[in-house]
């Protein structure tokens, strides 16, 4: 297909668009930036004829062959310094962890190597590590984790959490092109069990750093993202029905964090409840708070409030890991504690 | 090669029909959705696991991997304990914190828990043997690696701390042929992984990996060489993993033929074959260890099905010592 | 010298404690617990012989010998899994990064294993890792870094960052004793440029989670940590010759927070500065922050100040590094600031 | 052995000397407090960094380390750079943001700055080898990594990689005996790094790193087997590490001996006496030589010294592209 069809596709396919899945809107935007941009690649474990542990990319390497879907050795550490090399050279690497989890045995060549080189000799790192992300499905421990905290503290990086089909998609075309490094969190819960119309093309773009209102309100603001923005849709519906006004932001981009958004809507409900699903912590809710806090302080009407996983490992036996999870039932309770102050 | 005493061998075949039975019923509660999340086949691996937990003793330590089910046996933790874990129970080795035969450690039976990042368990388990090797105890540490997990930084790491300071310490690279779906020849240009052994200036040995006995002698070998002050030893073991990598995997990716081949050299009726042939066992023997060996299960599924899940008010208990 | 002599020498040296650099407390306490406890040995790249990069260690090896002062290659994962399966051994490893920047080599070993193995099967593991952070000289992006918020995201894990020798000390002699992995973050800055007198042998044990009142005050709470604590202080002291009356608190301990000390402070003064080190976009005050306007909200008379470095590298040059970092200037600009709110 | 023309060698020896004269000067000028933060030595290794980096092409790409300052001089990066570099200058390769030659990369010149996690260049030198093989360009990366570096996991999982996939990469180990104070019986137990190359199934080489025309043809051959898709090699040059680790340090744990041996086998003089034996040169040509590099010092100290630092309103300049 030339690049002209592609566009024509995408014209036809945006004006009705078709409902996917979050899965497939991320295989999609996958196809869509290697169609456009042949220095596009993906790196990872198991990606090729397997298609990945998800089947994200599945059908990609019949599509654009093995030097463009390229199936690495266990080698976490090396193949994200190698992808580094890679962008140096002018290729664009799209790395597949085969879990979030994994993200940790290839952690120094992302905060030290990738994350410093442009302040350092100017040399754009643009490099996307895709990190499978969140539990729910009892994968325990090493298989459910969200660790974007440790990657939004660190500068130089960039970091994204969709929450739904259509960000997921947006968001990743925005991340291949970003001349940034930029982690694409996507929410394993997500994949199969969101489903959405999604504008494919160029029209589907979703800049980083926006955060976008999921849902307008006046009493109160649920600030969260990914997995956890349905959670709050749902509970900001049901509190709907008992006749409050709610407010849901969804970050989509945790770095750079779109402040502004913030800080608007706590002024404007002036109660802030901040939702995710990484454990309390020095999670990411004690920046969002902290921002509030110093920026917003004169508008609170209420204590900012956070509702995460408690401080332990994710747990693998289904009562456990519902008890840890935050879910529609936490975030009702403190939204109503809340609304009551 | 070290003489097998009768008595080692039947116990090796008992373990190995354990090892089997069990997993087959593993693989069949999960279709029933009674085991949520993954889990990984033992199947093909067997010899393995229980030659090489057989040649160790009882003061040294192991750290059985996702394929080594019969070490945990052998070492002691029962059938039910290890069901209940499958399940999720509160009577599970970890208590339902952790899945399958991830975190089933116990240090009253010399097993270290695992965690997924692949291969940390050798960092471990170099640190048990250096400690052995600082205390002048003469004692051994043995742990399990994959193919795949070869091409880890870790595994480096690990086997050449293991050379310098001369640990106590066994390696059993289980060559499965595939990390996932990643075949060998995506993963290396070298036809043994045993021979990066005298990159460090370690004996390195390659051996048949679907035959008990040779599994056994290898370790037994190595295991008293590390006793006596010999230092580390790297063991590949060629074998074939014959399911997917975890359960939900149809392994469309592996050829028909591979498959085929390995077949015919199924560690366990390999191993029957030659215990009858040696006349230590006839048929009605090994149904009787196949009986012995499913009712064991049997009852470890009973007993795990009628355990508790853990209470949700525990979640935070235990976090930290 | 057995048990009992050595009781007797610190009791001696107690009643008239020695004046000590942070640096030589921490040599102290390592000597201590390795007189104390046969299982405690020390790992680390260059600490025998050579004494360690910043001869903390000097000394040791000639009197415990090679088997309890361990020099190792150079491989920070294999070094940090080893010193757990020792743990498990009944071992006390304590380790010492090169630099705290280094850390990010071996991280899988600490955030999954040796964090999570408590909670998965029971078995403790007693390690410490010392990492020597922070910069003020001169050492550029990779010998300057307070990489903390990494840490206190982890649960399982416990964060102790000491700002004097006494609390280096102290909480090393804890840290040592301790049955979970410790990160002891200790200040490079501070090596050498901090004396106090210091008590000696277990009276001067400092407990883990227990923060500190550096200086008591009645206007405004300086909540900080590590090297932030003397500069702090200094600009504390300054305001006092101004007539106002500056609370600070020492965390001490970051993980588990003295969340007590922290909320008894905040309402007591009603205003809140945060200081530290690191970068201030998730990093651990945003954690304070947060806490803070949760559970203290009714009493802030203002808003929650964070100062802490920018979102870059740590730059090498001096009026880039200086610019970079939080310092009594800053500290006291914030302050009147709160104060005049 | 590749034949070298005399403007080669003349050319190497006048690099050679530049980067020893320049390296005097750096230790001086720390002495003098001129350069803040840490500084290391190139003392004993400008055989390799010099042989090395004028084998390779204009449009081959290299990542120097810590003692390799001929090679960022050969491919372009002027004194005037890099002394303001070494002064924290605005002018400095890095400008003022990183240290020493630590950051000092530089696409245009086909050179790659470095952090100071080692060996984290490698990584990225197995990445652009890689790019190259996809596109089927005829170039070639290459990289350097320490006796010490060896040990780290990185080292392992790149040499596999680019063996696995064949790139046109040449690691080039610097074997100076010593990782900072740990000398090479603690760091492993073999003789030769270089004989793990057999583990990775690519060709390993020893050679003398001291021999700067042995260095020169090892590359070269390397390079040109990598260019014409043969695939990666791993050079180990031995040599000694002249001066302490890194400035602060008097290097008290090496052996005299040991600094008195390696002191009769100085590269520079070593050269010199084979250009002079050669014809080549003599000693008022060596004169006219050093004579020309000290003027380029010094010419750099002096642009360097006037440079301003850099504004701290940049400070936050730069973090994202
Ligand atoms: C560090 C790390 N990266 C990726 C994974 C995901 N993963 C789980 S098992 C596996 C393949 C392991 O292959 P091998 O080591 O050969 O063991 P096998 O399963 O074949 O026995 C992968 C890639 C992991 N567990 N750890
Ligand atoms: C991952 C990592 N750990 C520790 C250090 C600290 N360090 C800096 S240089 C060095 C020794 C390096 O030895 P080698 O690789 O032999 O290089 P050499 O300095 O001898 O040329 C060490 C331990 C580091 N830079 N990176
Ligand atoms: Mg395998
Ligand atoms: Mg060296």
């Amino acid at each position: 297909m030339t690049w002209d069809q592609q566009r024509i596709e995408d014209i036809i396919t945006a004006s009705a668009p078709e409902e996917i899945t979050y899965l497939e809107a991320i295989r999609a935007a996958l196809r869509e930036e290697m169609q456009r941009d042949p220095s596009v690649l993906l790196l990872g474990q198991d990606i090729g004829v397997y298609g990945g542990a998800f089947k994200v990319t599945q059908g990609l390497i019949e599509e654009f062959g093995e030097k463009r879907v390229i199936d690495t050795p266990m080698a976490e550490l090396g193949m994200i310094g190698a992808a580094i090399g890679m962008a140096f050279m002018g290729l664009r690497p799209v790395i597949e962890m085969q879990f979030a989890d994994f993200i940790s045995v290839g952690f120094d060549s992302i905060v030290n190597y990738a994350a410093t080189n442009h302040y350092r000799w100017g040399a754009a790192v643009p490099i996307v590590i895709r990190a499978p992300n969140g539990g729910g499905l009892r994968g325990g421990p090493f298989h459910s984790q969200s660790p974007e905290a440790w990657f939004t503290h660190t500068p130089g990086l960039k970091v994204v959490m969709p929450a739904n089909p259509v960000d997921a998609y947006g968001l990743l075309l925005s991340a291949i092109r970003d001349p940034n490094p930029v982690i694409y969190f996507e929410n394993k819960l997500l994949y199969r069990s969101m489903r959405a119309p999604v504008v494919l093309g160029a029209q589907g773009i979703i800049p980083i750093g926006k955060a976008a209102l999921a849902r307008v309100g006046e009493e109160l603001s649920i600030i969260t993202y990914g997995s956890m923005v349905r959670e709050s849709l749902i509970a900001a519906e049901q509190l709907a029905a008992d006749g409050r006004s709610i407010e849901v932001l969804d970050l989509r981009t945790l770095k750079p964090l779109d402040k502004e958004a913030v800080l608007e809507t706590a002024r404007k409900t002036g109660k802030v409840l901040i939702v995710h699903e990484a454990q309390i912590t020095s999670g990411f809710g004690g920046e969002v708070a902290a921002l509030i806090a110093e920026h917003a302080f004169e508008y609170l009407d209420g204590p900012i409030t956070r509702i995460a996983a408690p401080d332990t490992p994710v747990p693998y036996s289904p009562p456990l890991e519902d008890a840890y999870r935050p879910d529609t039932a936490k975030i009702l309770k403190a939204a109503r504690e809340l609304l009551a102050y | 090669m070290a003489l097998l005493s009768p008595e080692l061998l039947l116990q090796a075949h008992y373990w190995m029909r354990l090892t089997r039975i069990f997993d087959d019923r593993v693989m069949l509660l999960h279709r029933q959705t009674k085991i949520a999340g993954g889990c990984f086949s033992q199947l093909g691996h067997e010899a393995i696991s229980v030659g090489a937990a057989l040649a160790l003793g009882p003061d040294d330590v192991i750290a059985p991997m996702h394929r080594d089910l019969g070490a945990y046996l052998i070492r002691g933790m029962t059938p039910r304990r290890l069901m209940a874990q499958y399940l999720g129970r509160a009577a599970g080795v970890s208590g339902g914190r952790d899945g399958n035969t991830h975190g089933c450690g116990d240090l009253s039976l010399g097993i270290f828990g695992y965690v997924s990042m692949l291969p940390a368990s050798m960092g471990i388990t170099v640190g048990a043997a250096h400690a052995f090797k600082l205390r002048g105890e003469p004692r051994v540490a043995l742990t399990f690696f994959g193919d795949g997990s070869s091409s880890e930084g870790l595994c480096h790491e690990v086997l050449n701390w293991a050379a310098v300071y001369e640990v106590p310490a066994v390696f059993i690279c289980e060559n499965n042929q595939y990390a996932y779906s990643t075949p060998l020849s995506h993963q290396m240009r070298i036809a043994n992984i045993a021979d990066r052994a005298a990159g460090y200036g370690m004996p390195g040995e390659v051996i048949d990996g679907n035959d008990v006995i040779a599994v056994y002698s290898a370790v037994q070998e190595a295991v008293a060489r590390a006793r006596n002050n010999g230092g580390p030893t790297l063991i590949e073991c060629k074998t074939m993993r014959m399911r997917g990598h975890a359960i939900h995997d149809n392994m469309a990716y592996v050829p028909k033929e591979l498959i085929n081949k390995w077949q015919q050299r199924d560690p366990l009726q390999h191993f029957e074959a030659y215990l009858t042939e040696q006349g230590l066992i006839n048929d009605a023997g090994i149904q009787a260890v196949v009986a012995r060996a499913e009712a064991e299960v049997e009852d470890a599924v009973t007993y795990a099905e009628a355990c508790p899940y853990p209470d949700p008010a525990t979640l935070m208990v235990g976090v930290y010592a």
